[in-house]
């Protein structure tokens, strides 16, 4: 099994989410984060003093899936969080060894 | 000025003053500013200043605006009323006396046409005001202890006094001083008292390279709102009656807050690109404290060239103070409360001429005579307040010490100093 | 309608007014509920505004509600006072004139048993509210500058004249019309500006798929309680004086706020099996409005059935403009202020009636008759505003253009706009 | 004393009390406090309590504190006034009678000097805060509709019935019972229905040994703030006149509030080693609730010895209940103004003496005489409400049970209750 | 060493924290997330337009324990964090490359 | 490639993320979270009721790094992070299979 975990906009989330389950992918765990990249931040004012704010609000989302369903999940969130700007975000895969469903004991394929 | 003179007369007279009897829509309206004017400082001020510090400090602002509010409250019951309205004897020229406890404030007693209680009360709201003012430019650094030894002695050593001075019958009223409901007493003394505590503290750990925005824009706009309400028992309340004058003075604050507001914005907008919700509501300030000393004796055109004039001098003052000289008075107390209240003060004897809409001058007096005057009391209060301020800091540094440790600041006065969190959502 | 008239006398014969005498415990009351209507604008209205939208649109309202606040005051020393409630001459019937600057508002003109300036005040903060109250209908997508120059035409070229006819002794007011507090002024003024606004900006982004919850719930109760609170001064200090009609006003207003929310809460229960902290001040709000136009006629009877009718009417009128109708007046002021203004409007024809518990038909008027004034009101005020707002958005957009740009709207106005963001926990 | 029985004369009289006519000042004063006491519950007790709460259950208690405004002020029209404040004939001791829906409350009806309309609405908003102070009780667990069916019984069944005894003419004032401003009817009632209620339902899930830290104490500070300030209407508003009394009444509550947060923040920052902004407010209302029914008798000086008092016994009270007890109340109403009624009611006693700087007692009455009086008041209000809270609490669990599931209090009333989110950040 | 993952009910926090703690596992780094799978979400009223809530608070629990170490601290989380109900959450494990304490530069096993 | 996760404390976050970037390192997510660990919590105190908080308030950055970078990017953030006491937080170093730009589709190194 993989995981795979995007960093993506945040208004993109409901396209995202929508597309994986149009595919049948309903599970993962979202989490609000600050990314630091090559998109620019904002300038923010207070008082007269002007200051550049770095990071910018993302969301990061943690898909476990089977390893079949690695190229079509990416796929998916590829296509679907692309704004054709810079800032989209990434997507990292990694190996997971085991995944278990805390309420039945299940492992593996059928814990997902 | 006929202000002065006649509190004087009432609290020289209180028989007499007894035997003109209560008028209850005086009383009504004086009631209702002091809720006011208490307003202002809790939850007003309290909020406008915790909304711009970080959130780690929230409540440290909180706590000391509220702490200073009870502290005041009974230095002032205690003696602070007597000493500041109070007949001093010889010495009245410079402080008051007596009425210790409210000893002489009886249920019957009258100031005016209304209750003595509620002039001790209106007034305690000014004398709470103040040093909760100064919190915001030793914000997010000062120890807790140390706020409340410097409040009690500055209380005693610099509001009293100058109060005396302009209100109680001292040797500025006297002299004509021009100053309707506290440029001097609130404003230039609470603006001097921060900077100089500013200094003295010394930067916040990270100022200025580091960023340190306000933690919450929308506690700030609310506190702000609430000023700007608060501030009509300031003003209004100031002529100790619901009459024409009182009107005139909610017209005129009214029209210079407005004003100042806008003239904040416009530069912003014109310098930034944008104009901001935290500019707006700074320029309101600025007009709102620089109307105070003036708000009783102009008329709505004064009112709007001293608001515009408060927006300007204010955003430049702020900026100098700010980013060239690199003071780190924290929530810009001086270039906000103390440069409005030194311009309100000297506007004062330029828009009170009755060619400016103003009630005009009294007897044997003109532009000339009375700038100069407003010039002495400006310089007064900036003097004995600098001094004075800088006196008390040295004795409360010897006693408590001033600023928390560094580890302190960084983790925040809300869990350093009060074991609590503002927010646990 | 003795109201109306009394406003009319006292603006007609100036002089004579001034040998009445000032009543101290009118003026008062009428300070008081100045601050209290400037209340419910800042903090009151942006609050329960601003805690409706997304976080990232937050501040740009409580923006938007302030600086009308500022504009609106300036405007209305300038030119709006002499516009509504001067003497137009020749046009009287339509528009006022004169007064420019207040030019003609001395420290001692009277405006019956209180001072002019007070009046001029107390007014200013109607006009200061109706404006703002249309930000509801435009929020979260309307640029900034085009919102200050669509309020500042707005300004002259609606609220004025329709002030002028219903208060100032115009048309309207010859008529006859009942308009205690500003149903027609006020609230339907703001509700079909904001509802014809709403149709020709669009749609925000999203709307209606995506869920737009509100970001502070907490900040909207705190808002609507204080707009609770404010309309004691809104619609008892329409009596212009703290009397009986006053005590009968505020009593008849606070039965409708309760009859209103909790008959919005009953519905909801019975619809979807919960009530909601956001639909029980919903229905406050709504019977608050309602009850203005009728609030200094009505007793408590009356105002129980406007409250109730309130409640109901507004609940289904937000569903249909929001459900049915798909029209993205994005904080409903149309359905809940627009619709409450109609039905007050209509409904102080009925509950007047002295069977009722009203105060009675003036001489010569009897329910129909009245009711057919009080249509022709609510018509002239709808069509009026409607055409006029279409206009003052041609204009508008020509200058600014009305929105933002689809990136900014989805990075938020408060940073697309002010450059600044709400919340830095 | 003079108090109860004037109103009872106006009662008794109402043609005569016209006679007397009407008193602007007065009328302006008590439409002010009207304003006041309603926004100590709305916002005020609501952000105060609200903010205590954890973050799922911060809706719950802002929707518990505005809906119950409503529902009492429906039922104070309807019967509640008049079976307070009306004749009940040869049950008059016990109870009033008449005046459904205000049916004898015209337009002209006089109260003294200020309309009848204003008295019924000053004391509406007494009811009004009354049953909101008990959701501190039992908040975080109690079900919306089991609320609102206790509420209406508890108004009917409690509240009206003390009122009456004490303030409408019933046996307590006959007996010549202190309690200027509530500390029977409002603060040992509110105590006493929320600590029976709390033991009745039973502790929050998780208490005492799961912290259950409040949620947003920037929140509570303001709502704190501004009960103190609308505590200015509550008490001297009870003078029902803007005079001597009231000046003295509003002075006295000050610095007890002060004392009281002084003394409890003193305490903690010796036992604890640091004073917190909880403690701080906590004690301002325990020295506000502790001087309602003695302020418009004593003088400074036995206000601020009512405060400290209030302060340091509300203090062990709230650790005696909370930790040694464990009874989950879970904003300590009771030992905060349950104790602090009881404290006050018999303080009253006291520093009502002339030679403690009060009014002076009654001909005929001396200090151990009118202790006596005050325990038999404050007994027969801990009973009375005791045992009718209980009974109260049994009918309504047979009607809609009284807890909400473990399940529910688990995700938060906010969810499980009203299908909203405080918070959508 | 191995990264184990927990994404669980944020009531059960405080009970799995005192079960790791009674066996010795001290350390663990917990986020604030939202969770999509199968649990429903709620619905929220505003106005009279009802709208559900698809995402449901969860968090997740990273605790990073030597290779002997892995099996007992699953058994811990998954008994501790069990309520019988759907939505209780699942286990994720992974390899660890390397850990380093910061303050002492210390590795591996001791690092933890 | 790698996955660094580091979890640092709050006020070092800007320290570490200079000297990334000196050293040629923008890209990288932050995540606030809460940490248990050997260092102390704090006491918080309500009505008279003192508490001990035992979750720390930390900073999580996950910074994925082609291998040859690890290193110094390691020893860049134990530096910085560092300011010798207890609770300075931990680096964790887990393999990542692969990486990918949604913007423009890249891969592997050219992604980062
Ligand atoms: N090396 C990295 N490690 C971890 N996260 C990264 C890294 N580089 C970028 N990110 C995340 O991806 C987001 C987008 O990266 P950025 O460089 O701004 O644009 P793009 O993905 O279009 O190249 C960043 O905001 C950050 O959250
Ligand atoms: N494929 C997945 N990848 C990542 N996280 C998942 C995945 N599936 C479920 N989760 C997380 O686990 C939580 C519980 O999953 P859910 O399907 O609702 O119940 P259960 O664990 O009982 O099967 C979700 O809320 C989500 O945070
Ligand atoms: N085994 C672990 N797994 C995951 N995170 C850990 C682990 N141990 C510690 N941490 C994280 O590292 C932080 C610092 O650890 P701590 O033991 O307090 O100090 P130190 O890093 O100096 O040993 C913790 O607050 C926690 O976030």
């Amino acid at each position: 099994m993989k995981l795979i975990t995007a960093v993506i906009k945040p208004f993109k989330l409901d396209d995202v989410r929508d597309a994986l389950s149009t595919a049948g992918i309903q599970g993962m765990t979202v989490t609000e984060v600050k990314g630091f990249g090559r998109q620019k931040g904002h300038t923010e004012l207070y008082r007269g003093a002007e200051y550049v704010v770095d990071f910018l609000p993302k969301v990061k989302l943690e898909i476990a899936v089977d390893d079949d369903a690695v190229d079509t999940t990416v796929e998916i969130v590829k296509e679907a969080a692309n704004s054709d700007s810079i800032g989209d975000g990434k997507i990292f895969i990694s190996d997971l060894n085991e995944v278990i469903r805390i309420r039945t004991g299940e492992t593996g394929k059928d814990a997902l | 000025m006929f202000f002065q003179r006649l509190i004087l007369i009432f609290l020289l007279l209180p028989s007499v003053a007894f035997a003109e009897g209560l008028d209850s829509g005086d009383g009504a309206w004086l009631l209702t500013s002091t809720a006011l004017v208490l307003f202002m400082t809790i939850p007003g001020l309290a909020l406008f200043y915790g909304g711009l510090v970080r959130s780690k400090n929230a409540l440290s602002v909180l706590m000391q605006c509220f702490t200073l509010t009870c502290v005041t409250s009974l230095l002032w019951v205690f003696a602070g009323y007597g000493l500041a309205f109070g007949n001093g004897g010889a010495w009245n020229d410079y402080i008051g006396g007596g009425n210790v406890m409210l000893s002489e404030v009886t249920r019957e007693a009258m100031s005016g046409t209304i209750p003595e209680t509620v002039f001790v009360m209106f007034q305690m709201t000014f004398a709470i005001i103040t040093p909760a003012l100064i919190v915001g430019g030793f914000a997010e650094r000062m120890k807790f202890s140390a706020i409340l030894v410097f409040s009690c002695l500055w209380m005693f050593l610099v509001y009293v006094p100058v109060c005396h001075w302009v209100w109680g019958g001292g040797w500025l009223s006297q002299l004509g001083l021009l100053d309707f409901a506290g440029g001097t007493v609130v404003h230039i003394n609470a603006g001097v008292a921060a900077i100089v505590a500013a200094v003295v503290l010394g930067k916040r750990k990270g100022f200025p390279e580091s960023p340190m925005p306000p933690h919450n824009l929308t506690m700030t706009v609310t506190g702000a709102s609430m000023l700007w309400v608060g501030w009509f028992g300031f003003n209004a309340g100031s002529a100790l009656a619901a009459n024409n004058d009182a009107g005139m003075a909610m017209l005129a604050t009214h029209i210079s807050a407005a004003a100042g507001s806008l003239a904040w914005m416009a530069i912003e907008w014109m310098k930034h690109g944008k104009p901001s919700v935290l500019g707006i509501v700074t320029g309101m300030v600025a007009g709102l404290g620089t109307i105070t000393p003036a708000s009783g004796y102009v008329g709505p055109v004064g009112a709007l060239c001293i608001g515009i004039a408060a927006g300007i001098v204010c955003y430049y003052s702020t900026q100098y103070i700010k980013r060239s000289l690199r003071i780190d008075d924290s929530l810009d107390v001086f270039p906000v409360h103390g440069v409005g209240g030194i311009l309100g003060t000297i506007l004062a004897a330029v828009f009170i001429s009755e060619q400016l809409g103003g009630v005009g001058y009294d007897e044997g007096v003109d532009m000339l005579k009375q700038l100069s005057i407003q010039l002495v009391g400006v310089l007064a209060t900036i003097i004995w307040c600098g001094v004075m301020t800088l006196i008390v800091l040295k004795i409360t540094r010897s006693l408590t010490g001033l600023r928390v440790s560094e580890e302190k600041e960084t983790s925040g006065l809300d869990l350093s100093e009060h074991d609590e969190r503002g927010y646990n959502m």
